[in-house]
């Protein structure tokens, strides 16, 4: 039996079928052609990123990547702007001029989704700087991935959160690929989270394709972090189990370690644990029914939604609008 | 009201605004008491009235320097970050260009980011390649933020107050040359409104548009062209980007003629946007072509007789002026 | 000879320089056999013949990217460093700019840098704000490296193989969206010089300057207004800086007019260096002022209607050139 | 008695002083207004330099700082064109168009010197990279700070120098400063050197006013290197005696500190080292003596040289000069 009470398992077990669903439903609209735009997967890594989002508050920070769908509906962006943004409607979340690499709203602590690898980290820095100097008691969680790990900012912004001892979770989600190049190919350590000592950090290392495993250290981090012990790197094991973005190639991407890596899908354990929780089949079922429900009509709504008009292009680019761009 | 140094009008207006909202902070290397307030002193003395948590020194670390600072000004606050040497853009650029000045787009104007990066350069002090460039440029050509740069201690005080006050991202410009020019404190809550060019000199012959340091060599010629009859105009921009183009047309359709004047390299500088703009909108008043003058296209040198040589000086100046008037 | 991809046409310009020089080798992201020879293909089949040293796949670090590159050029090999886009050149800026750039110069000629930095980007791939920019002027602002970009699959391999063979950085410039132009092969050891454009329409009634990918919608233009008796004349300047100011200036002396046109934003951008320069230059036989064309001055919107509206197109290039015909 | 044998002691001794002598005599120029340029003293840190020189050949690559008169001294540097560049002499290594910060002398393996923060490990991390592709058998020792270490170009190239295994030396000299910021100001971690665990590379923390220690340390860093072994972090722990360049602003180095520091100056411990050696005090004074005749003769003829003519402008910036800047 695992260590977390059955109404917070429920909430991870429907925070994580949020986000498979999502990505299904995404990736059928892709390939039926109904949608065509870019949409980076998270099948095998939904666990992670609803355990994440399960241990904050609505009003704690996120700052997530282009594979952020996971914290972006975990979080609880509603499904009708989110899809929305991301058919570049202008009832999105960002009028359709951010799209699904940059996803954004402030009012679920989503305050940036950004496309450059690594750049998440030293301005989640900032967010738990904000909260300690206002003592709002915030905490800032980011999430990133292996291959981020390997860039300037990442090294910078953990000296930094250390040095202040500022209130930021630090998440990798080590899906054991940073585009095309396996990790072994791109990083010189066995691990992302041992290099928190060198910070003078903590660091956890946590498989995170096991509820048990990372919803606990997430929280802890999250808990630590709230009553000012700093901040956390906690390094959750899992599997980019399709190519880099839907379409691309990876034939790159060996059959035998793929398999391997199925056999660990998060899913059907998150399911055994929560049957093993006395939850029903049909009660489980049910939860799944009503996510696909609810995405169904957000999708209707989001492709009968209406486009951006051509003055939004002036509009957000400063304060006031440009009137002409000389 | 006494007088004050650029560097003191700065300090000053950043103590303002700390003083009014709480949400204001500094970031920086060396900014704190602890490192004798910044190495040119801007933030001396706030540790002291506000706290180590208002004013980080900072580790040598621009991504996460400029990073945080993004990130706090999205929560809410009023960062003003410092970049110890224009030069050092080159490792945070990302934050800046991809992030800074595109947040409010991307999100759709959900969120916003009232940061002010805070940064000095300057040719003549001897640094060399690496530590010396102008590079307004660059930022002039993004969308979403405001470049700005003052010539005097006052507008430095004013332009402060301005760019703290702002909701976007600024660029501060601060020329090291220009730390210890006095000027009249213009006194507490001055501000002057960014977009917003002075006509520092009005004249009739030709219009000279420039700003930062060269606003002093401008006025220079002025007077001593004055002696000779011709009379400039100068047009100090205060803000780079987006630039007070009124003002700049304004000066042009009366003197028929224009030179842009800068530190920065010539070539694909902010004078060849000016240039480009005001042959366009002023076609039927131009009396000649707009001409340009900026730095040699070259590293800064090391040695001071080439770095002298380097930069634009003020028989270069008179020599444009007077070509442009058909009295070379 | 057979057609080629603009992308065929680079690797095989790059495989050429390898097999001929021991010393040309690439390294960047995904780049190498294992990962499929980099994610546009542009580096397939070389990790297969030259081995992996040669093909190096990189970890994100495009700090260590260029600054390796930097220093193996110092050494005397030739390097060829992918930036998979063209915006995360915000996290290497320093190294290219305040050394690929400078150390030339700052080291009196004792040390110089024959790097490619290869790079794509371009509007209209739905990629969003941070992975659409053209940044091209900002590498023009700097003295000591070069800017190139091909507009087909001719000049890819002709300049590709001119910019690794030049002993001076080269930024080379790809565009997403070009990569399947077909042409003509114009065969191994083909060399485009750098710094010189090329007319790639001749015409009588108005200049048409620009470069990369809106070339395309230039000679679609010129065809099109052809019809109407409106005889345009195209410049692709191949290398935008430092840019063969003689073609541009002859051509325009012939035709009295011109019109800048590329896919960055119009502010402070190329457009801006090359009509600075030409009323300058060409103001006598100006019949009228330069104009430009450019990308909307805002972050590029995500929303394909949006991007659309972004992009500059052919009606306004249409437009531009009848109004400064006087045939608005 | 040391491991070091006496020729290399000596030679270790000659290029110690050879570096403080420089450094004595650049600050008596100045303090005299005799120049007025920006020069970074290297007082108190001169051993470090001169044993880290003193492990390679003059084949071996060097990457330094700003504060890098040491690596440039003590790799043979010839002192006419080093003073003649410092005083901005069409004579000195770089024309006068380098200056201090930005010296280079390739003949000695000088490759460059930088004055951005960091920025030379990436670079470091290339030449090594060329010597592994064409074999040649050369190492390549990078010199930086303290306050280098928390720049993200450090961890970019410490990642990547280990992921390809390349013959590079990384030399941290830690002197405790960071231009005005204290070491625990700077940095989270209790030492530069514990970083290199995450990278899986070889770290090692060094006394760097104990010649035993510094010399064996960085020689067998090179060793391994040249053997195909990878990098190394070698961290020298020393102080910056001087304020961060000369005539700047140093009272917030607190004077006990200082004081303490100074207790600890290498070269009073080198010398006894050298006694203890059978050297005798004729000899080793006998060796400053020659080192400042050499000093003082290529002052007065840096003093006496040519200044660089405007052409030089137009000249290095391209391989073809610009006949024009358009
Ligand atoms: C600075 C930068 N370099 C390169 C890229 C191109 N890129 C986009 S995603 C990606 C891989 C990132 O890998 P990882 O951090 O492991 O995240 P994952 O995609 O696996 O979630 C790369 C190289 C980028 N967006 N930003
Ligand atoms: C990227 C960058 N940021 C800031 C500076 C300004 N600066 C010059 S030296 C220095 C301190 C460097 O400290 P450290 O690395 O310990 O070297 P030390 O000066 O002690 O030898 C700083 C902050 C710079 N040159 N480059
Ligand atoms: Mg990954
Ligand atoms: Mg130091």
């Amino acid at each position: 039996m695992s260590k977390i009470d059955r109404a917070k398992l429920l909430d991870i077990y429907t925070r994580t079928m949020k986000v498979n669903r999502t990505d299904e439903k995404f990736r059928s609209l892709l390939m039926q052609g109904k949608v065509a735009v870019m949409y980076y997967c998270v099948r095998g890594q939904e666990l992670v990123s609803a355990a994440a989002m399960a241990a904050l508050t609505d009003d704690d920070y996120v700052v997530c990547t282009y594979r952020g769908q996971g914290e972006q509906t975990a979080k609880g962006i509603p499904p009708e702007l989110w899809w929305a943004e991301c058919l570049g409607k202008v009832t999105g979340t960002c009028k359709g001029k951010g799209g699904t690499m940059h996803i954004t709203y402030p009012e679920k602590g989503i305050m940036v989704t950004t496309g450059v690898v690594g750049s998440g980290l030293p301005i989640a820095t900032g967010l738990g700087m904000a909260s300690q100097n206002n003592g709002d008691g915030k905490v800032t969680l980011v999430s990133f991935g292996d291959g981020a790990a390997n860039i300037g900012g990442f090294h910078e912004a953990m000296n930094m959160a250390q040095l202040y001892k500022l209130p930021v979770v630090f998440l990798c989600q080590n899906n054991r690929y940073g585009e095309h190049t396996a990790f072994a190919d791109h990083t010189s350590s066995e691990s992302i989270s041992s290099r928190a000592a060198g910070y003078g950090m903590r660091g956890v290392l946590v498989d995170g394709n096991d509820v048990n495993q990372v919803y606990p250290a997430v929280q802890e981090a999250v808990d630590r972090a709230r009553a000012g012990e700093g901040p956390t790197l906690v390094e959750a094991m899992c599997y980019r189990m399709m190519g880099h973005f839907f379409g691309a190639d990876f034939s790159y991407m060996p059959k035998e370690h793929l398999a391997e890596m199925q056999r660990e899908d998060p899913l059907p354990k998150l399911r055994a644990v929560m049957l093993d929780h006395q939850f029903s089949e049909e009660e489980l079922d049910a939860v799944v029914a009503d996510i696909d429900a609810e995405i169904d009509a957000a999708v209707a709504a989001a492709l009968a939604a209406e486009l951006p008009g051509p003055e939004e292009l002036a509009i957000d680019v400063f304060e006031t609008p440009l009137v002409e761009a000389h | 009201m006494a007088e004050i140094t650029l560097a003191q009008a700065l300090n000053k207006a950043i103590d303002e605004a700390m003083a009014e909202d709480a949400g204001v902070f500094c970031l920086g290397e060396d900014v704190s008491a602890k490192q004798g307030g910044g190495v040119f002193k801007i933030t001396s003395g706030l540790t002291e009235k506000y706290g180590a948590h208002r004013v980080r020194a900072t580790p040598i670390s621009e991504t996460a320097i400029v990073g945080a600072a993004v990130g706090a000004a999205l929560a809410g606050q009023r960062p003003i970050a410092e970049i110890m040497l224009m030069n050092f853009v080159g490792v945070c650029m990302d934050q800046i260009v991809n992030h800074a000045a595109k947040l409010r787009f991307m999100s759709g104007g959900q969120t916003n980011v009232p940061l002010v990066i805070r940064t000095t350069t300057g040719v003549g002090v001897g640094f060399g390649g690496q530590h010396s460039d102008m590079l307004e440029a660059w930022f002039a050509h993004v969308a979403g933020i405001h470049v700005v740069t003052p010539s005097n201690a006052a507008d430095a005080r004013g332009l402060m107050r301005a760019a703290i006050d702002c909701n976007d991202p600024v660029i501060f410009i601060e020329n090291i040359l220009c730390y210890g020019l006095k000027a009249e404190d213009p006194g507490p809550g001055y501000r002057v409104p960014l977009g917003k060019a002075a006509v520092a000199r009005v004249g009739s012959d030709i219009s000279l548009i420039t700003y930062g340091r060269t606003v002093i060599d401008a006025l220079a010629v002025a007077d001593e062209l004055a002696k000779e009859g011709i009379s400039v105009e100068v047009i100090d921009l205060r803000t780079i980007a987006p630039y007070d183009e009124a003002t700049v047309l304004a000066s042009v359709r009366k003197t028929g003629l224009a030179i842009t004047l800068h530190e920065a390299v010539r070539p694909f500088g902010t004078g060849a946007e000016l240039a480009a703009n005001i042959q366009e909108k002023c076609w039927d008043s131009l009396k000649g072509p707009v001409r340009r003058i900026g730095g040699t296209f070259s590293p800064v040198p090391f040695a001071t007789v080439l770095e002298q040589a380097w930069i634009p000086n003020k028989g270069q100046i008179i020599g444009q002026i007077k070509a442009a008037l058909g009295k070379g």
